[in-house]
């Protein structure tokens, strides 16, 4: 019965020694100083890391979506400082992707051909949620050869509420108040976790609510926090606003760029 | 198809026009293949080194859970009896917890449900495809489905991708004319039916407790109760478990889904209720 | 006072074999990640560095922006170190190298200035640097840039970690040193003055800064001359500042966290740290 | 999984007006399973000096008696207190002695100096020192807890505030690291008192 | 004549080793003896993978008045094994109070080379004169042997120009004539290779000691190389220049 513990060493301890052991006596006859000098087989790499990172708050009638303009290779040169990783797809639905460049691009046709064709279909837009799972299925169609990127969407609903809904690689779906994705996602999660989700304060303390005004400001506070401590996060902040009701409004604010 | 008729193609280009059909269309799934690495590139070892543990920390998969479910007589009357199955609600990639409230318990039918564990998104896909099938055998033999139907047409859709890297741990239950059924099926393409049941790195805790507590005939009141803290005490222990337990009883007339309780919440409850101080007093 | 036997029994003590490397967990860890795990991500320092020598002496700077992986260990690192009062040396690579290396050197240099009496070489502190970094065959990952003005006029050496030195009249390294190279190849001239230089050097290095993930934050100058040598302290350029201040401020008022038990443990104030009474 | 997630656990420090705060969560596991939740990473080196050590939890226990042995050798050559500056010199010299088999844990040390002045610094595994003014983490936890700190520290905090500041960034980060957690304990240090208090923290 | 074959190092995590593109002088060596002395001539690029290092560095390294070594492969073997050997010939002849013979330090040098030759990736040419043999050009490749040549090249360029040497060499050369051949081969070892470039070198050893001379690619002097002119690649109606 394979146990789904999702780590890689699943062996009891006894075999896990044993190997451990084997390897001190590998190391000790072979050290990798001596065998390192041959030179390794490249390893055919289909994907590459061009940086940067996405972030989207959704509140009761508006969602916001941010994401830095910074396309970095092999993070240290800088290839463009104006990367579009936003893509507004039609006016209640906004693709954000961030990872591979190359898969970004080709999700975002992806989406927008399915779109074209439901427009010809039905001759009405898709609906946010509609779309959402188109995405999720269309992640997964890749299963064996995926998308390297971490998606996320967002958007009006039907019922005009705001709508974030965040993918893992391979499409793994679920709709959130406040989400991110990309290099910096580590450093604002935590973030939006404390205060949007007040989830680390005591019960008793104030809470302010989650006006779109404060979205704003935190998602432009958190990408500042984020531009100070990670390297391939900067130069400018793409922000896109969409509300019941009003057309969406882009928007960009300045950032580090060192 | 209307490809064809818009204008005439030769034979090359009719691969072209099958390959933006399966672009543009929602392919039909039983002869649909996915897109396959170059030659020569294992699956499974590719994932690893691209997505697996040494890969970017939010470029993982989403993994790890605890699910449980078990089957119980009513001990009084006034009880309905059932399945109960309950899960935490945490999706964590390596050591990074991608999200805290997944909902791992997915409908099959309005009487049979699903739980994830495992890859998350392989259990949402492959669960979502199960749920298709049932609908139709519904419309097409006008009776529901048996629980032990469904769970073979999951192991069995499993099976065709074995050895690909699919990492699903699922637990089909349901209410069906054979009586309360729970099926566990794996990525493997085992199947097997048992009474009590738990899948996820935080099983082995849930199993303590279950063995320990489980009475075949129990009140729905000790059910619930026991499967919220065999949930509670393997999010204590396993970090790849947490967030909320959600919790649902399948009756023989419908199936409830109760509201989430916070594992945490849950685990201050239980150190009051025993007496104990789980306060680390602080020290130099 | 201490007492003989401690000192003799701390003297074999592990506390220090004479400053040599203690290799006894180095088969270990070469076995533990051959168990497939990863080994700990080192503070590098991806950084610009520039020098460029002119008419009367030399200009060295360096970035202070420090990283492990993709997070900013350090936002104003220390890259500009000082060997003796007219000889610097600026680092890339392995951070913890650099220190230690450059620790190493100016210990040396001051006790081979206090025995001979006469001001150090620049070429003795890359001769040192060299036959170090040779010896271990470029395990310590220390690429320097060693300037300064001695009794012979101005030198600028670079000295890689695998014991290779050359001179230069003007040279970056470092990642951001594509960019810095660009911008010193267009506009050095030989026989500079001493704000020329400044100028160029401050340009190259924005230049790195500014093209490079790896090198920012502030930047900081030396100018060494004969006769007196400038530390120019941390000068941040435009786009290294943040362009806007937060929006919201964080404040928590007592009382945000929960706090379930608590100790407090009093000292009295004492002035001096001696306790020899 | 990395070596240094194997036991898991983190740690931060923040400096605010003559007073510094540490803090540093409970647990101590192997690899998914929690082994004990009462474990802290924060240890007394003098009176106004603490030293948090994260990473593999067996290194960072060896270190611990280095660190205290060399400690009590300096005090008894020196005749007086350490500082911080100068316990994390020690510190880096130890972690760079083991340059080519290093102990997988990165120390961090925090306290006041003789004019009580706050001394935070934090090291990478072969001791490379980084002593910025506002605040370092280290442990699985680092990069969520720096991104928060980022926001939440502010010039010159007095005890009080800097203590929230502090528990808020490590629950945060508790929140979303599944290697720490279960528990986390916050030390203020100022000039006349260290403060310890156990704050209510996830216990999943 | 030897290529030395491009030896990339990984890194391993484990003991923190992550090293970046090793700096070696891809270079040419070409050295011919003449009666009287050896003529020495260098190109002056050093490269780390694709990136000049330096444009203008001297390969022509002097350990004494009339004896020179040049050096190609990895500079930091080089340079080491350099200072080294010239530690060893400045004390030998300061114990001896007589300068040491070129071959006793061309096997100084081959001790080294051949003792380490499995860690070091080294291929020099020692050129000198002394009053027993006159001037004399030895070269130690990569296996780390000695034999003395009369016209030799080393380094990724010297492929290039062995036809050329071959065909120019006559016995009683000349000093000039000897000093034209090897700036000439220099030049287009130069054009041809990659990793070897910039100003060429050119070293006349003999009695008198060792007189140094530049070329610059700017400056009248510098060999020239008349490739033939290139066809058009686009149809004749089409405004172009070669």
């Amino acid at each position: 019965m394979s146990n789904f513990t999702g780590i890689t060493a699943t062996m009891n301890p006894l075999a896990e020694m044993a190997q451990f052991k084997q390897n001190m006596r590998e190391v000790a006859a072979s050290p990798e100083w001596r065998t390192s000098k041959l030179i390794e087989r490249q390893r055919w790499n289909p994907y590459s890391m061009e940086g940067g990172s996405t972030a989207a708050i959704s509140g009761d009638n508006f969602a916001i979506v941010a994401s830095d303009t910074r396309m970095t290779q092999n993070d240290i040169n800088i290839l463009t400082r104006d990367a579009e990783k936003i893509h507004v797809l039609n006016d209640s639905i906004i693709l954000s992707t961030s990872g591979f460049y190359g898969d970004v691009i080709q999700l975002r046709k992806v989406l927008q051909s399915r779109l074209h064709k439901y427009r010809f279909d039905y001759r009405a837009d898709m609906s946010a949620d509609l779309c959402a799972e188109l995405l999720s299925r269309n992640l997964y169609y890749r299963r064996f050869f995926p998308y390297y990127t971490g998606a996320m969407l967002a958007g009006i609903d039907e019922n005009g509420k705001g709508a974030v809904f965040s993918y893992d690689p391979i499409g793994c779906i679920e709709r959130l108040g406040y989400s991110a994705s990309g290099a910096a996602e580590p450093m604002i999660i935590p973030f939006l976790d404390c205060q949007i989700g007040h989830v680390t304060v005591a019960e008793d303390y104030e809470k302010p609510p989650l006006t779109i005004e404060r979205a704003i400001s935190l998602m432009k506070d958190a990408f500042r926090g984020a531009a100070e401590r990670e390297i391939s996060t900067g130069d400018k902040i793409h922000l896109v606003i969409a509300e019941a009701g009003k057309p969406i409004v882009q928007k960009f604010l300045p950032l580090r760029e060192d | 198809m209307w490809g064809e008729t818009f204008d005439d193609f030769e034979s090359e280009e009719r691969e072209l026009a099958v390959a933006k059909q399966n672009f543009m269309h929602e392919p039909a799934n039983m002869n649909f293949t996915f897109p396959s690495l170059p030659l020569g590139i294992q699956p499974v070892e590719f994932m690893n080194s691209h997505f697996g543990a040494t890969a970017a920390k939010n470029m993982k998969f989403r993994k790890g859970t605890t699910t449980l479910a078990f089957v119980y007589e009513p001990a009084t009357p006034a009880d309905k009896g059932g399945i109960i199955v309950a899960v935490d609600s945490r999706a964590s990639s390596g050591e990074y917890i991608s999200s805290k409230s997944v909902m791992k318990i997915l409908d099959i039918g309005d009487r049979m449900v699903a739980t994830m564990a495992g890859g998350a998104a392989d259990c949402q896909y492959w669960t979502r495809i199960v749920a298709k099938y049932c609908t139709l055998y519904e419309l097409r033999e006008k009776t529901p489905i048996t629980v032990s139907a469904a769970s073979k047409y999951f192991a069995n859709a499993l099976f065709g991708y074995r050895g690909k890297g699919l990492s699903v741990g699922s637990m089909v239950a349901g209410y069906d004319k054979k009586g309360p059924q729970i099926f566990k099926v794996d990525s493997d393409g085992d199947r097997c039916s048992l009474k009590v049941c738990s899948v996820g790195s935080g099983s082995l805790n849930a199993y303590g407790i279950l063995d320990n507590h489980y009475k075949p005939k129990m009140t729905d009141e000790e059910a619930r109760k026991l499967g919220l803290r065999a949930i509670m005490h393997a999010t204590f222990r396993d970090s790849g478990s947490g967030g909320v337990c959600n919790l649902c009883h399948i009756t023989p007339t419908e199936k409830i889904r109760l509201p989430p309780m916070d594992v945490s919440k849950l685990w201050y409850e239980f150190a009051d209720e025993l007496g104990r101080d789980i306060v680390y007093d602080p020290r130099e | 006072m201490v007492s003989t036997e401690v000192k003799n029994v701390a003297a074999h003590m592990d506390m220090d074999r004479g400053g040599a490397f203690d290799f006894s967990n180095c088969i270990r860890n070469q076995a533990m990640c051959k168990m497939g795990a990863k080994a700990p991500k080192l503070t590098s320092t991806g950084t610009t560095i520039v020098a460029v020598s002119y008419k009367g002496g030399l200009v060295m700077g360096a970035d202070s922006r420090a990283t492990a992986g993709n997070i900013i260990a350090d936002k104003h690192c220390e890259k500009v170190h000082k060997l003796t009062e007219s000889i610097y040396a600026c680092g890339a690579g392995t951070a913890a190298d650099l220190d230690q290396v450059t620790k190493m050197l100016s210990g040396n240099l001051r006790l081979l200035e206090l025995n001979t009496g006469r001001k150090a070489r620049v070429i003795t502190a890359l001769r040192q640097a060299k036959q170090h970094l040779f010896n271990y065959q470029g395990y310590i990952g220390a690429y320097l840039l060693i300037g300064g003005v001695d009794p012979t006029g101005p030198h600028l050496y670079m000295c890689s970690a695998n014991g290779t030195t050359m001179a230069f009249p003007f040279t970056a390294q470092g990642s951001g040193s594509y960019a810095a190279i660009t911008i010193l190849e267009r506009d050095f001239k030989v026989d500079m003055t001493k704000e020329e230089a400044e100028k160029l050097v401050q340009r190259a290095l924005e230049a790195g800064m500014h093209g490079d993930n790896a090198s920012g934050n502030s930047l900081n100058l030396v100018i060494i001359e004969p006769k007196e040598t400038v530390f120019k302290g941390p000068i941040v350029p435009e786009f290294c500042k943040r362009p806007e201040p937060n929006d919201l401020v964080y404040k928590f008022k007592t009382g945000a966290t929960k706090v379930l038990k608590n100790k407090t443990f009093k000292y009295d104030i004492i002035e001096s740290m001696d306790i020899s009474h | 999984m990395s070596i240094m997630s194997y036991t898991g656990g983190t740690v931060v420090a923040m400096a605010g007006d003559e007073c510094v705060c540490i803090a540093s969560d409970l647990r101590i596991g192997e690899q998914m399973t929690t082994i004990a939740t009462d474990e802290k990473k924060v240890h007394k080196v003098s009176d106004k000096v603490y030293v948090g050590l994260a990473g593999f939890q067996s290194d960072a226990k060896t270190m611990l008696e280095k660190i205290l042995f060399r400690k009590n050798l300096y005090e008894l050559r020196e005749n007086r207190k350490v500082r911080p500056q100068i316990l994390s010199e020690m510190i880096s010299n130890l972690c760079y002695q083991h340059r080519f088999g290093s102990y997988f844990t990165e120390p961090l040390v925090a306290g006041l100096d003789d004019q009580n002045k706050p001394y935070i610094c934090c090291m990478d595994t072969i001791g490379c020192v980084s002593a910025p003014r506002d605040f370092v983490a280290i442990g699985t936890g680092q990069e969520y807890l720096l991104g928060v700190c980022e926001n939440f520290w502010q010039e010159n905090m007095k005890p009080e505030e800097l203590f929230e500041a502090t528990a808020q960034s490590i629950l945060s980060c508790l929140e979303r690291d599944a290697a720490s957690g279960w528990g986390a304990v916050v030390y203020t240090i100022t000039k006349d008192k260290v403060n310890v208090s156990t704050i209510k923290s996830r216990m999943d | 004549m030897d290529t030395m074959r491009e030896e990339k190092r990984n890194a391993i995590p484990a003991i923190g080793y992550y090293p970046q593109e090793e700096i070696s002088t891809g270079t040419t060596l070409i050295a011919m003896e003449y009666n009287g002395g050896v003529v020495v001539g260098t190109d002056s690029r050093t490269s780390a993978g694709s990136f000049i290092t330096s444009r203008a560095t001297n390969k022509i390294t002097p350990i004494t008045d009339n004896l020179v070594v040049c050096r190609s492969g990895s500079a930091a073997d080089t340079q080491a094994i350099a200072d080294i050997a010239k530690y060893y010939i400045e004390t030998f002849s300061m114990m001896e109070n007589e300068n040491v013979t070129i071959y006793r330090a061309t096997q100084i040098f081959r001790q080294f080379l051949y003792n380490y030759r499995d860690s070091l990736s080294a291929s020099v040419l020692v050129a000198g004169y002394d009053d027993k043999l006159g001037g004399q050009l030895y070269a130690l490749p990569i296996g780390g042997f000695v034999t003395r040549q009369r016209s030799t090249a080393s380094g990724s360029g010297s492929t290039f120009v062995q036809g050329f040497l071959d065909s120019k060499w006559r016995p009683d050369l000349t000093l000039e004539e000897c000093k034209a051949i090897v700036k000439q081969a220099v030049g287009l070892a130069v054009f041809r290779d990659g990793s070897s470039g910039g100003v060429v070198r050119v070293a006349t050893i003999d009695k008198t000691g060792t007189k140094l001379e530049l070329f610059r690619p700017d400056k009248p002097g510098f060999p020239s190389v008349a490739p033939p002119k290139g066809h058009l690649s686009f149809p004749d109606h089409i405004e172009q220049s070669v």
